[in-house]
Protein backbone atom coordinates (compact mmCIF):
# COMPACT_ATOMS: atom_id res chain seq x y z
CA UNK A 1 0.00 0.00 0.00
CA UNK A 2 3.29 2.32 -0.17
CA UNK A 3 2.47 2.63 -4.25
CA UNK A 4 2.13 5.93 -5.59
CA UNK A 5 -1.60 6.15 -6.33
CA UNK A 6 -1.73 9.06 -9.06
CA UNK A 7 1.28 10.53 -10.51
CA UNK A 8 1.57 13.76 -12.45
CA UNK A 9 4.47 15.26 -14.04
CA UNK A 10 3.78 19.03 -15.63
CA UNK A 11 6.10 20.65 -17.94
CA UNK A 12 5.25 24.15 -18.81
CA UNK A 13 6.92 27.18 -20.40
CA UNK A 14 8.58 29.68 -18.07
CA UNK A 15 6.23 32.10 -18.04
CA UNK A 16 3.30 33.33 -15.67
CA UNK A 17 0.28 32.38 -18.23
CA UNK A 18 0.78 29.18 -17.58
CA UNK A 19 -0.04 29.65 -13.70
CA UNK A 20 -3.44 29.44 -14.18
CA UNK A 21 -3.30 26.02 -15.99
CA UNK A 22 -0.74 24.42 -13.03
CA UNK A 23 -3.04 25.44 -10.39
CA UNK A 24 -6.27 24.32 -12.02
CA UNK A 25 -4.66 21.24 -12.05
CA UNK A 26 -3.65 20.88 -8.87
CA UNK A 27 -7.36 21.52 -8.15
CA UNK A 28 -8.50 18.96 -10.28
CA UNK A 29 -6.24 16.63 -8.88
CA UNK A 30 -7.43 17.23 -4.85
CA UNK A 31 -11.29 17.22 -5.57
CA UNK A 32 -10.36 13.32 -6.60
CA UNK A 33 -8.52 12.76 -3.05
CA UNK A 34 -10.18 10.94 -0.64
CA UNK A 35 -10.86 13.44 1.93
CA UNK A 36 -14.08 14.62 3.60
CA UNK A 37 -16.15 16.46 1.13
CA UNK A 38 -16.18 19.36 3.19
CA UNK A 39 -12.19 20.42 3.33
CA UNK A 40 -11.99 18.96 -0.89
CA UNK A 41 -12.87 22.50 -1.27
CA UNK A 42 -9.95 24.23 0.97
CA UNK A 43 -7.50 21.53 0.01
CA UNK A 44 -8.27 22.25 -3.56
CA UNK A 45 -7.46 26.20 -2.85
CA UNK A 46 -4.60 25.89 -1.03
CA UNK A 47 -2.92 23.09 -3.15
CA UNK A 48 -3.65 25.70 -5.99
CA UNK A 49 -2.01 28.52 -4.01
CA UNK A 50 0.85 27.08 -3.17
CA UNK A 51 1.45 25.71 -6.46
CA UNK A 52 1.18 29.06 -7.77
CA UNK A 53 3.58 30.34 -5.63
CA UNK A 54 6.44 28.27 -6.24
CA UNK A 55 6.08 27.81 -9.59
CA UNK A 56 6.18 31.76 -9.47
CA UNK A 57 9.06 31.83 -7.69
CA UNK A 58 10.56 29.23 -9.76
CA UNK A 59 9.94 31.39 -12.89
CA UNK A 60 11.05 34.59 -11.56
CA UNK A 61 14.31 33.01 -10.04
CA UNK A 62 15.38 31.25 -12.28
CA UNK A 63 18.13 32.16 -14.56
CA UNK A 64 17.38 35.23 -16.62
CA UNK A 65 19.19 33.24 -20.05
CA UNK A 66 16.73 30.43 -19.87
CA UNK A 67 14.20 32.58 -21.45
CA UNK A 68 13.32 28.63 -23.50
CA UNK A 69 13.32 27.14 -20.35
CA UNK A 70 10.21 24.97 -19.08
CA UNK A 71 9.28 24.71 -15.29
CA UNK A 72 8.75 20.95 -14.13
CA UNK A 73 6.25 20.22 -11.55
CA UNK A 74 5.20 16.61 -10.38
CA UNK A 75 2.59 15.73 -8.20
CA UNK A 76 2.64 12.91 -6.49
CA UNK A 77 -0.35 11.16 -4.28
CA UNK A 78 0.53 8.09 -2.12
CA UNK A 79 0.31 6.41 1.39
CA UNK A 80 -1.90 9.25 2.46
CA UNK A 81 0.45 11.83 1.43
CA UNK A 82 0.35 14.37 -1.33
CA UNK A 83 3.81 15.85 -2.58
CA UNK A 84 4.42 18.55 -4.85
CA UNK A 85 7.79 18.95 -6.08
CA UNK A 86 8.70 22.16 -8.39
CA UNK A 87 12.07 22.24 -9.85
CA UNK A 88 14.01 25.35 -11.08
CA UNK A 89 17.43 26.39 -12.56
CA UNK A 90 18.25 29.59 -11.04
CA UNK A 91 21.11 30.02 -8.61
CA UNK A 92 18.93 28.68 -5.57
CA UNK A 93 18.45 29.88 -2.04
CA UNK A 94 18.54 28.85 1.83
CA UNK A 95 14.96 28.38 2.40
CA UNK A 96 15.26 28.03 6.06
CA UNK A 97 16.98 31.37 6.19
CA UNK A 98 13.79 33.00 4.87
CA UNK A 99 12.27 33.96 8.12
CA UNK A 100 8.53 34.02 8.73
CA UNK A 101 6.97 37.43 7.50
CA UNK A 102 6.49 40.35 9.63
CA UNK A 103 3.24 40.51 9.32
CA UNK A 104 2.42 44.30 10.34
CA UNK A 105 5.52 45.48 7.63
CA UNK A 106 3.20 46.33 4.85
CA UNK A 107 6.12 45.25 2.32
CA UNK A 108 4.14 44.49 -1.24
CA UNK A 109 6.29 41.08 -1.85
CA UNK A 110 7.50 38.42 0.79
CA UNK A 111 4.37 36.44 1.45
CA UNK A 112 4.76 33.65 -1.44
CA UNK A 113 6.78 31.66 1.12
CA UNK A 114 4.38 32.59 3.73
CA UNK A 115 1.59 30.98 1.81
CA UNK A 116 3.49 27.79 0.86
CA UNK A 117 3.99 27.42 4.95
CA UNK A 118 1.12 28.16 5.69
CA UNK A 119 -1.31 25.77 3.77
CA UNK A 120 1.22 23.22 3.77
CA UNK A 121 2.43 20.33 6.49
CA UNK A 122 6.05 20.63 5.14
CA UNK A 123 8.33 22.70 2.74
CA UNK A 124 12.01 21.59 2.04
CA UNK A 125 14.42 23.24 -0.95
CA UNK A 126 17.76 21.27 -2.20
CA UNK A 127 20.28 22.51 -4.28
CA UNK A 128 21.36 19.79 -6.39
CA UNK A 129 24.02 19.77 -9.75
CA UNK A 130 21.00 18.94 -12.11
CA UNK A 131 18.94 21.62 -10.34
CA UNK A 132 16.80 22.46 -7.37
CA UNK A 133 14.08 21.66 -6.17
CA UNK A 134 11.01 22.93 -3.74
CA UNK A 135 9.31 20.06 -2.38
CA UNK A 136 6.23 20.81 -0.53
CA UNK A 137 4.02 17.72 1.16
CA UNK A 138 0.58 17.81 2.90
CA UNK A 139 -1.44 14.88 4.51
CA UNK A 140 -4.49 13.71 3.06
CA UNK A 141 -5.78 11.00 4.70
CA UNK B 1 -5.87 42.01 -17.61
CA UNK B 2 -9.94 42.98 -18.19
CA UNK B 3 -10.78 45.74 -15.86
CA UNK B 4 -13.79 48.04 -16.27
CA UNK B 5 -13.07 51.70 -15.11
CA UNK B 6 -16.17 53.91 -14.26
CA UNK B 7 -16.13 57.24 -12.18
CA UNK B 8 -19.32 57.18 -9.97
CA UNK B 9 -19.64 60.75 -8.05
CA UNK B 10 -16.03 61.47 -7.10
CA UNK B 11 -14.92 58.23 -6.85
CA UNK B 12 -13.15 55.90 -9.67
CA UNK B 13 -14.35 52.20 -9.47
CA UNK B 14 -11.95 49.32 -11.12
CA UNK B 15 -14.03 46.02 -11.29
CA UNK B 16 -11.65 43.46 -12.08
CA UNK B 17 -13.35 40.76 -15.00
CA UNK B 18 -10.63 37.89 -14.14
CA UNK B 19 -11.26 35.01 -11.81
CA UNK B 20 -7.24 35.16 -10.89
CA UNK B 21 -5.07 37.53 -9.75
CA UNK B 22 -1.75 36.06 -9.86
CA UNK B 23 2.20 37.27 -11.21
CA UNK B 24 0.65 37.13 -14.37
CA UNK B 25 -1.55 40.02 -14.47
CA UNK B 26 -0.79 41.70 -10.94
CA UNK B 27 1.92 43.92 -12.35
CA UNK B 28 -0.76 45.42 -14.96
CA UNK B 29 -3.30 45.72 -11.99
CA UNK B 30 -0.36 47.42 -9.82
CA UNK B 31 0.27 50.23 -12.89
CA UNK B 32 -3.62 50.54 -13.23
CA UNK B 33 -4.05 51.83 -9.91
CA UNK B 34 -0.84 54.03 -9.56
CA UNK B 35 -2.22 55.74 -12.87
CA UNK B 36 -5.87 56.33 -11.64
CA UNK B 37 -4.49 57.89 -8.89
CA UNK B 38 -2.24 60.02 -11.04
CA UNK B 39 -4.81 60.68 -12.95
CA UNK B 40 -6.06 63.00 -10.12
CA UNK B 41 -8.48 60.43 -8.69
CA UNK B 42 -10.39 61.53 -5.04
CA UNK B 43 -10.78 57.43 -3.97
CA UNK B 44 -10.44 54.24 -6.06
CA UNK B 45 -12.81 51.38 -5.16
CA UNK B 46 -11.31 48.06 -6.28
CA UNK B 47 -14.46 45.70 -7.08
CA UNK B 48 -13.02 41.76 -6.41
CA UNK B 49 -16.43 40.52 -6.91
CA UNK B 50 -15.41 38.17 -9.72
CA UNK B 51 -12.28 36.79 -8.35
CA UNK B 52 -11.77 34.02 -7.35
CA UNK B 53 -8.31 33.10 -7.10
CA UNK B 54 -5.33 35.77 -5.56
CA UNK B 55 -1.83 34.77 -4.97
CA UNK B 56 0.96 37.25 -2.94
CA UNK B 57 1.67 39.38 -5.51
CA UNK B 58 -1.87 39.96 -6.41
CA UNK B 59 -2.25 41.17 -2.43
CA UNK B 60 1.00 43.05 -3.27
CA UNK B 61 -0.23 45.03 -6.12
CA UNK B 62 -3.60 45.92 -4.02
CA UNK B 63 -1.06 47.27 -1.01
CA UNK B 64 0.85 49.28 -3.39
CA UNK B 65 -2.16 50.95 -4.74
CA UNK B 66 -3.05 51.67 -0.90
CA UNK B 67 0.33 53.16 0.06
CA UNK B 68 0.08 55.39 -3.00
CA UNK B 69 -3.61 56.50 -2.38
CA UNK B 70 -2.75 57.07 1.33
CA UNK B 71 0.47 59.13 0.48
CA UNK B 72 -2.11 61.18 -1.84
CA UNK B 73 -4.49 61.35 0.71
CA UNK B 74 -7.05 59.59 -1.58
CA UNK B 75 -9.83 57.09 -0.56
CA UNK B 76 -8.44 53.82 -1.66
CA UNK B 77 -11.65 50.68 -0.81
CA UNK B 78 -11.72 46.91 -1.78
CA UNK B 79 -15.53 45.37 -2.17
CA UNK B 80 -16.84 42.17 -2.90
CA UNK B 81 -14.83 39.45 -1.71
CA UNK B 82 -15.40 36.28 -2.29
CA UNK B 83 -14.39 33.82 0.99
CA UNK B 84 -11.38 32.36 -1.25
CA UNK B 85 -10.24 35.75 -1.29
CA UNK B 86 -11.18 37.11 1.84
CA UNK B 87 -8.69 34.24 3.09
CA UNK B 88 -6.35 35.34 1.69
CA UNK B 89 -6.78 38.72 3.66
CA UNK B 90 -6.93 37.58 7.03
CA UNK B 91 -4.46 34.90 6.39
CA UNK B 92 -1.45 37.83 6.31
CA UNK B 93 -4.35 40.39 8.41
CA UNK B 94 -4.62 42.71 5.52
CA UNK B 95 -8.09 42.94 6.21
CA UNK B 96 -7.35 44.80 9.37
CA UNK B 97 -5.06 47.71 6.76
CA UNK B 98 -7.53 47.80 4.12
CA UNK B 99 -10.93 49.33 4.10
CA UNK B 100 -13.37 46.64 3.18
CA UNK B 101 -16.91 46.03 2.01
CA UNK B 102 -18.90 43.53 1.78
CA UNK B 103 -20.45 45.04 -2.23
CA UNK B 104 -19.91 47.87 -4.11
CA UNK B 105 -23.07 49.19 -3.73
CA UNK B 106 -21.94 49.33 -0.11
CA UNK B 107 -18.17 51.08 -0.55
CA UNK B 108 -19.74 53.29 -2.78
CA UNK B 109 -22.20 54.47 0.00
CA UNK B 110 -19.89 54.72 2.43
CA UNK C 1 9.22 26.77 -32.86
CA UNK C 2 9.28 22.94 -32.90
CA UNK C 3 9.58 22.36 -29.28
CA UNK C 4 6.80 21.27 -26.93
CA UNK C 5 4.96 24.07 -25.01
CA UNK C 6 3.55 21.99 -22.67
CA UNK C 7 3.96 18.30 -21.68
CA UNK C 8 1.69 16.63 -19.25
CA UNK C 9 2.48 12.80 -18.15
CA UNK C 10 -0.26 11.59 -16.33
CA UNK C 11 -0.12 8.31 -14.42
CA UNK C 12 -2.90 6.69 -12.33
CA UNK C 13 -4.36 3.57 -11.34
CA UNK C 14 -6.30 1.32 -13.98
CA UNK C 15 -9.38 2.10 -12.32
CA UNK C 16 -13.08 3.87 -13.91
CA UNK C 17 -13.21 6.55 -10.94
CA UNK C 18 -9.94 7.99 -12.51
CA UNK C 19 -11.34 8.66 -16.03
CA UNK C 20 -12.74 12.14 -14.34
CA UNK C 21 -9.59 13.45 -13.30
CA UNK C 22 -7.68 12.32 -16.54
CA UNK C 23 -10.93 14.27 -18.57
CA UNK C 24 -10.89 17.38 -16.09
CA UNK C 25 -6.97 17.60 -16.44
CA UNK C 26 -7.46 17.74 -20.72
CA UNK C 27 -10.43 20.54 -20.21
CA UNK C 28 -7.89 22.54 -18.42
CA UNK C 29 -5.27 22.03 -20.84
CA UNK C 30 -7.51 22.90 -24.12
CA UNK C 31 -8.85 26.19 -22.13
CA UNK C 32 -5.36 27.39 -22.12
CA UNK C 33 -4.95 26.77 -25.26
CA UNK C 34 -4.25 29.50 -28.24
CA UNK C 35 -7.83 29.19 -29.82
CA UNK C 36 -10.63 30.86 -30.52
CA UNK C 37 -12.71 31.50 -27.89
CA UNK C 38 -16.12 30.51 -29.03
CA UNK C 39 -14.10 26.95 -29.81
CA UNK C 40 -12.08 26.58 -27.05
CA UNK C 41 -15.54 25.06 -24.47
CA UNK C 42 -15.85 22.75 -27.54
CA UNK C 43 -12.20 21.82 -27.73
CA UNK C 44 -12.20 20.99 -23.98
CA UNK C 45 -14.89 18.64 -24.18
CA UNK C 46 -14.00 16.52 -27.36
CA UNK C 47 -10.87 15.99 -25.32
CA UNK C 48 -12.38 14.88 -22.46
CA UNK C 49 -14.45 12.70 -24.57
CA UNK C 50 -11.61 11.02 -26.61
CA UNK C 51 -8.98 10.31 -23.33
CA UNK C 52 -12.33 9.03 -21.48
CA UNK C 53 -13.03 6.72 -24.39
CA UNK C 54 -9.31 5.85 -24.37
CA UNK C 55 -8.41 5.16 -21.10
CA UNK C 56 -11.52 3.57 -20.35
CA UNK C 57 -10.56 0.93 -23.06
CA UNK C 58 -6.95 0.84 -21.64
CA UNK C 59 -8.65 0.00 -18.20
CA UNK C 60 -11.49 -2.61 -20.14
CA UNK C 61 -8.72 -4.62 -22.19
CA UNK C 62 -5.69 -4.81 -19.87
CA UNK C 63 -4.34 -7.86 -18.87
CA UNK C 64 -6.92 -9.22 -15.73
CA UNK C 65 -3.80 -9.87 -13.62
CA UNK C 66 -2.82 -6.28 -13.77
CA UNK C 67 -5.22 -5.36 -10.96
CA UNK C 68 -2.53 -3.20 -9.46
CA UNK C 69 -1.01 -1.61 -12.43
CA UNK C 70 -1.65 1.84 -13.47
CA UNK C 71 -2.52 3.96 -16.79
CA UNK C 72 -0.17 6.00 -18.59
CA UNK C 73 -1.32 9.22 -20.46
CA UNK C 74 1.03 11.84 -22.06
CA UNK C 75 -0.44 15.30 -23.09
CA UNK C 76 1.97 17.27 -25.40
CA UNK C 77 1.44 20.38 -27.25
CA UNK C 78 3.74 21.39 -29.38
CA UNK C 79 4.15 23.03 -32.89
CA UNK C 80 0.03 23.65 -33.36
CA UNK C 81 -0.81 20.19 -32.71
CA UNK C 82 -1.77 18.52 -29.66
CA UNK C 83 -1.05 14.71 -29.26
CA UNK C 84 -2.37 12.59 -26.80
CA UNK C 85 -1.16 8.80 -25.84
CA UNK C 86 -2.70 6.38 -24.06
CA UNK C 87 -0.59 3.26 -22.92
CA UNK C 88 -1.97 -0.40 -22.43
CA UNK C 89 -0.24 -3.23 -21.24
CA UNK C 90 -2.88 -6.26 -22.21
CA UNK C 91 -3.11 -8.08 -25.99
CA UNK C 92 -3.46 -5.15 -27.87
CA UNK C 93 -5.68 -4.61 -31.14
CA UNK C 94 -6.18 -3.71 -34.96
CA UNK C 95 -7.56 -0.47 -34.49
CA UNK C 96 -7.77 -0.29 -38.72
CA UNK C 97 -9.35 -3.57 -38.82
CA UNK C 98 -12.57 -1.95 -36.48
CA UNK C 99 -15.18 -0.64 -39.10
CA UNK C 100 -16.95 2.76 -38.63
CA UNK C 101 -19.81 2.00 -36.38
CA UNK C 102 -23.13 1.02 -37.87
CA UNK C 103 -25.07 3.91 -36.46
CA UNK C 104 -28.47 2.37 -37.91
CA UNK C 105 -27.65 -0.88 -34.98
CA UNK C 106 -28.52 -0.35 -32.01
CA UNK C 107 -25.56 -2.18 -30.29
CA UNK C 108 -25.09 -0.91 -26.66
CA UNK C 109 -21.08 -0.91 -26.83
CA UNK C 110 -18.71 -0.06 -29.95
CA UNK C 111 -19.24 3.37 -30.05
CA UNK C 112 -15.69 4.68 -28.04
CA UNK C 113 -13.77 4.20 -31.15
CA UNK C 114 -16.28 6.51 -33.33
CA UNK C 115 -16.08 8.65 -30.63
CA UNK C 116 -12.34 9.26 -30.94
CA UNK C 117 -12.49 9.28 -34.99
CA UNK C 118 -15.08 12.09 -35.01
CA UNK C 119 -13.61 14.36 -32.54
CA UNK C 120 -9.82 13.96 -33.08
CA UNK C 121 -7.79 14.40 -36.62
CA UNK C 122 -6.09 11.52 -36.84
CA UNK C 123 -6.08 8.22 -34.66
CA UNK C 124 -3.17 5.59 -34.26
CA UNK C 125 -2.30 2.32 -32.47
CA UNK C 126 1.15 0.79 -32.47
CA UNK C 127 1.68 -2.43 -30.24
CA UNK C 128 5.48 -2.74 -28.74
CA UNK C 129 7.58 -5.01 -27.12
CA UNK C 130 6.78 -2.52 -23.99
CA UNK C 131 3.21 -2.33 -24.33
CA UNK C 132 0.63 -0.36 -26.49
CA UNK C 133 -0.17 3.14 -27.30
CA UNK C 134 -3.45 4.75 -28.51
CA UNK C 135 -1.71 7.80 -30.41
CA UNK C 136 -4.20 10.57 -31.11
CA UNK C 137 -3.85 14.11 -32.84
CA UNK C 138 -5.42 17.60 -33.11
CA UNK C 139 -4.60 20.54 -35.17
CA UNK C 140 -5.26 23.36 -32.75
CA UNK C 141 -3.88 26.36 -34.18
CA UNK D 1 -24.35 6.74 -8.66
CA UNK D 2 -26.73 9.02 -6.98
CA UNK D 3 -29.78 9.06 -8.34
CA UNK D 4 -33.07 10.24 -6.95
CA UNK D 5 -36.32 8.03 -7.79
CA UNK D 6 -39.72 9.57 -7.62
CA UNK D 7 -42.98 8.02 -8.69
CA UNK D 8 -45.27 10.19 -10.61
CA UNK D 9 -48.58 9.19 -11.67
CA UNK D 10 -47.98 6.28 -13.51
CA UNK D 11 -44.02 6.67 -14.36
CA UNK D 12 -40.76 6.74 -12.54
CA UNK D 13 -38.63 9.08 -13.02
CA UNK D 14 -34.83 8.78 -12.17
CA UNK D 15 -33.05 12.09 -11.78
CA UNK D 16 -29.35 11.07 -11.82
CA UNK D 17 -27.45 13.63 -9.54
CA UNK D 18 -23.86 13.23 -11.30
CA UNK D 19 -22.56 15.39 -13.55
CA UNK D 20 -20.67 12.73 -15.37
CA UNK D 21 -22.13 9.52 -16.73
CA UNK D 22 -18.90 7.19 -18.02
CA UNK D 23 -17.71 3.58 -17.91
CA UNK D 24 -17.63 4.39 -13.63
CA UNK D 25 -21.03 4.76 -13.08
CA UNK D 26 -22.97 3.72 -16.28
CA UNK D 27 -22.85 0.04 -15.43
CA UNK D 28 -24.82 1.06 -11.97
CA UNK D 29 -27.08 3.44 -14.22
CA UNK D 30 -28.04 0.04 -16.60
CA UNK D 31 -28.61 -1.96 -13.67
CA UNK D 32 -30.86 0.68 -12.05
CA UNK D 33 -33.17 0.99 -15.47
CA UNK D 34 -33.39 -2.59 -15.29
CA UNK D 35 -34.62 -3.61 -11.93
CA UNK D 36 -37.19 -0.37 -11.70
CA UNK D 37 -38.72 -1.78 -15.42
CA UNK D 38 -38.95 -5.30 -13.63
CA UNK D 39 -40.63 -3.52 -10.89
CA UNK D 40 -43.23 -2.94 -13.11
CA UNK D 41 -42.66 0.51 -13.80
CA UNK D 42 -45.07 1.53 -16.74
CA UNK D 43 -43.03 4.47 -18.31
CA UNK D 44 -39.21 5.19 -17.19
CA UNK D 45 -38.15 9.03 -17.36
CA UNK D 46 -34.50 10.07 -17.17
CA UNK D 47 -33.87 13.16 -16.00
CA UNK D 48 -30.18 14.20 -17.43
CA UNK D 49 -30.73 17.68 -16.57
CA UNK D 50 -27.77 18.03 -14.12
CA UNK D 51 -25.39 15.88 -16.36
CA UNK D 52 -22.89 17.53 -18.19
CA UNK D 53 -21.08 14.77 -19.45
CA UNK D 54 -21.82 11.22 -21.11
CA UNK D 55 -19.78 9.08 -22.94
CA UNK D 56 -20.54 5.57 -25.15
CA UNK D 57 -21.26 3.30 -22.19
CA UNK D 58 -23.33 6.31 -20.67
CA UNK D 59 -25.35 5.90 -24.13
CA UNK D 60 -25.19 2.07 -23.95
CA UNK D 61 -26.68 2.27 -20.77
CA UNK D 62 -29.61 4.33 -21.78
CA UNK D 63 -29.70 2.21 -25.20
CA UNK D 64 -29.78 -0.90 -22.39
CA UNK D 65 -32.57 0.75 -20.81
CA UNK D 66 -34.58 1.94 -23.81
CA UNK D 67 -34.32 -1.87 -25.23
CA UNK D 68 -35.95 -3.36 -22.36
CA UNK D 69 -38.51 -1.10 -22.24
CA UNK D 70 -39.57 -1.46 -25.67
CA UNK D 71 -39.31 -5.55 -24.64
CA UNK D 72 -42.13 -5.14 -22.15
CA UNK D 73 -43.89 -2.46 -23.99
CA UNK D 74 -42.88 0.25 -21.53
CA UNK D 75 -42.67 3.97 -21.97
CA UNK D 76 -38.90 5.02 -22.23
CA UNK D 77 -38.22 8.70 -21.71
CA UNK D 78 -35.06 11.21 -21.60
CA UNK D 79 -35.47 14.82 -20.32
CA UNK D 80 -33.47 18.05 -19.90
CA UNK D 81 -30.31 17.05 -22.16
CA UNK D 82 -27.32 19.62 -21.93
CA UNK D 83 -26.05 20.69 -25.12
CA UNK D 84 -23.15 18.61 -24.31
CA UNK D 85 -25.06 15.84 -24.13
CA UNK D 86 -27.29 16.52 -26.69
CA UNK D 87 -24.40 17.01 -29.10
CA UNK D 88 -23.41 12.83 -28.18
CA UNK D 89 -26.95 11.26 -28.65
CA UNK D 90 -26.94 13.66 -32.69
CA UNK D 91 -23.35 12.05 -33.31
CA UNK D 92 -24.64 9.03 -32.84
CA UNK D 93 -28.01 9.74 -33.93
CA UNK D 94 -29.38 8.02 -31.17
CA UNK D 95 -31.44 11.13 -30.88
CA UNK D 96 -33.87 9.93 -33.92
CA UNK D 97 -33.81 6.60 -31.55
CA UNK D 98 -35.11 8.04 -27.88
CA UNK D 99 -38.37 9.99 -27.04
CA UNK D 100 -36.15 13.26 -25.60
CA UNK D 101 -37.47 15.92 -24.07
CA UNK D 102 -36.02 19.57 -23.15
CA UNK D 103 -37.79 19.26 -19.61
CA UNK D 104 -38.73 17.02 -16.83
CA UNK D 105 -42.05 18.81 -16.78
CA UNK D 106 -43.02 18.50 -20.95
CA UNK D 107 -42.21 14.97 -20.61
CA UNK D 108 -44.41 14.18 -18.02
CA UNK D 109 -47.22 16.37 -19.26
CA UNK D 110 -46.82 14.13 -22.96
N1 LIG E 1 13.02 29.23 -6.51
C1 LIG E 1 13.73 30.21 -5.88
N2 LIG E 1 15.01 30.46 -6.27
C2 LIG E 1 15.73 31.41 -5.64
N3 LIG E 1 15.27 32.17 -4.64
C3 LIG E 1 14.00 31.98 -4.22
C4 LIG E 1 13.17 30.99 -4.82
N4 LIG E 1 11.98 31.01 -4.18
C5 LIG E 1 12.05 31.95 -3.25
N5 LIG E 1 13.28 32.56 -3.25
C6 LIG E 1 13.78 33.61 -2.33
O1 LIG E 1 12.94 33.63 -1.20
C7 LIG E 1 12.42 34.94 -1.00
C8 LIG E 1 11.03 34.88 -0.43
O2 LIG E 1 10.15 34.36 -1.43
P1 LIG E 1 8.63 34.76 -1.39
O3 LIG E 1 8.14 34.61 -0.01
O4 LIG E 1 7.94 33.99 -2.46
O5 LIG E 1 8.58 36.31 -1.71
P2 LIG E 1 8.86 37.15 -3.02
O6 LIG E 1 9.13 36.21 -4.16
O7 LIG E 1 7.62 37.94 -3.19
O8 LIG E 1 10.04 38.00 -2.68
C9 LIG E 1 12.51 35.61 -2.35
O9 LIG E 1 12.63 37.00 -2.24
C10 LIG E 1 13.75 34.98 -2.95
O10 LIG E 1 14.90 35.65 -2.52
N1 LIG F 1 -6.75 -0.65 -25.74
C1 LIG F 1 -7.38 -1.68 -26.37
N2 LIG F 1 -6.86 -2.94 -26.29
C2 LIG F 1 -7.46 -3.95 -26.92
N3 LIG F 1 -8.57 -3.83 -27.66
C3 LIG F 1 -9.13 -2.63 -27.79
C4 LIG F 1 -8.58 -1.48 -27.14
N4 LIG F 1 -9.34 -0.41 -27.45
C5 LIG F 1 -10.32 -0.88 -28.25
N5 LIG F 1 -10.20 -2.20 -28.45
C6 LIG F 1 -11.06 -3.06 -29.31
O1 LIG F 1 -11.78 -2.23 -30.19
C7 LIG F 1 -13.18 -2.48 -30.07
C8 LIG F 1 -13.94 -1.20 -30.27
O2 LIG F 1 -13.72 -0.32 -29.17
P1 LIG F 1 -14.81 0.75 -28.76
O3 LIG F 1 -15.27 1.43 -30.00
O4 LIG F 1 -14.24 1.59 -27.69
O5 LIG F 1 -16.05 -0.10 -28.25
P2 LIG F 1 -16.27 -0.97 -26.93
O6 LIG F 1 -15.07 -0.82 -26.07
O7 LIG F 1 -17.51 -0.36 -26.38
O8 LIG F 1 -16.47 -2.35 -27.45
C9 LIG F 1 -13.36 -3.09 -28.70
O9 LIG F 1 -14.48 -3.92 -28.65
C10 LIG F 1 -12.07 -3.87 -28.52
O10 LIG F 1 -12.16 -5.12 -29.14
Amino acid sequence: MCETIVNLDIVVPNQTRYLRLVGAIAEQLAKELDVKEDQRDTLAYHLNLALTEAVANAIQYSAPTDSNDTVRICLAVDDGYLSVRVFDHGGGFDLDAVPWTDLDELRERGRGIFFIRSVMDSVQYHKTESGNVLEMRKKIA
Amino acid sequence: MRVAKEVRDDRTVLSIQEDRIDAHNSGELKDLVLKTLEGGAQGVVIDLARVQFIDSSGLGALLSGYKNASLRSSGFALAGLQPRVRSMFELTRLHRVFDIYPSLQLALSA
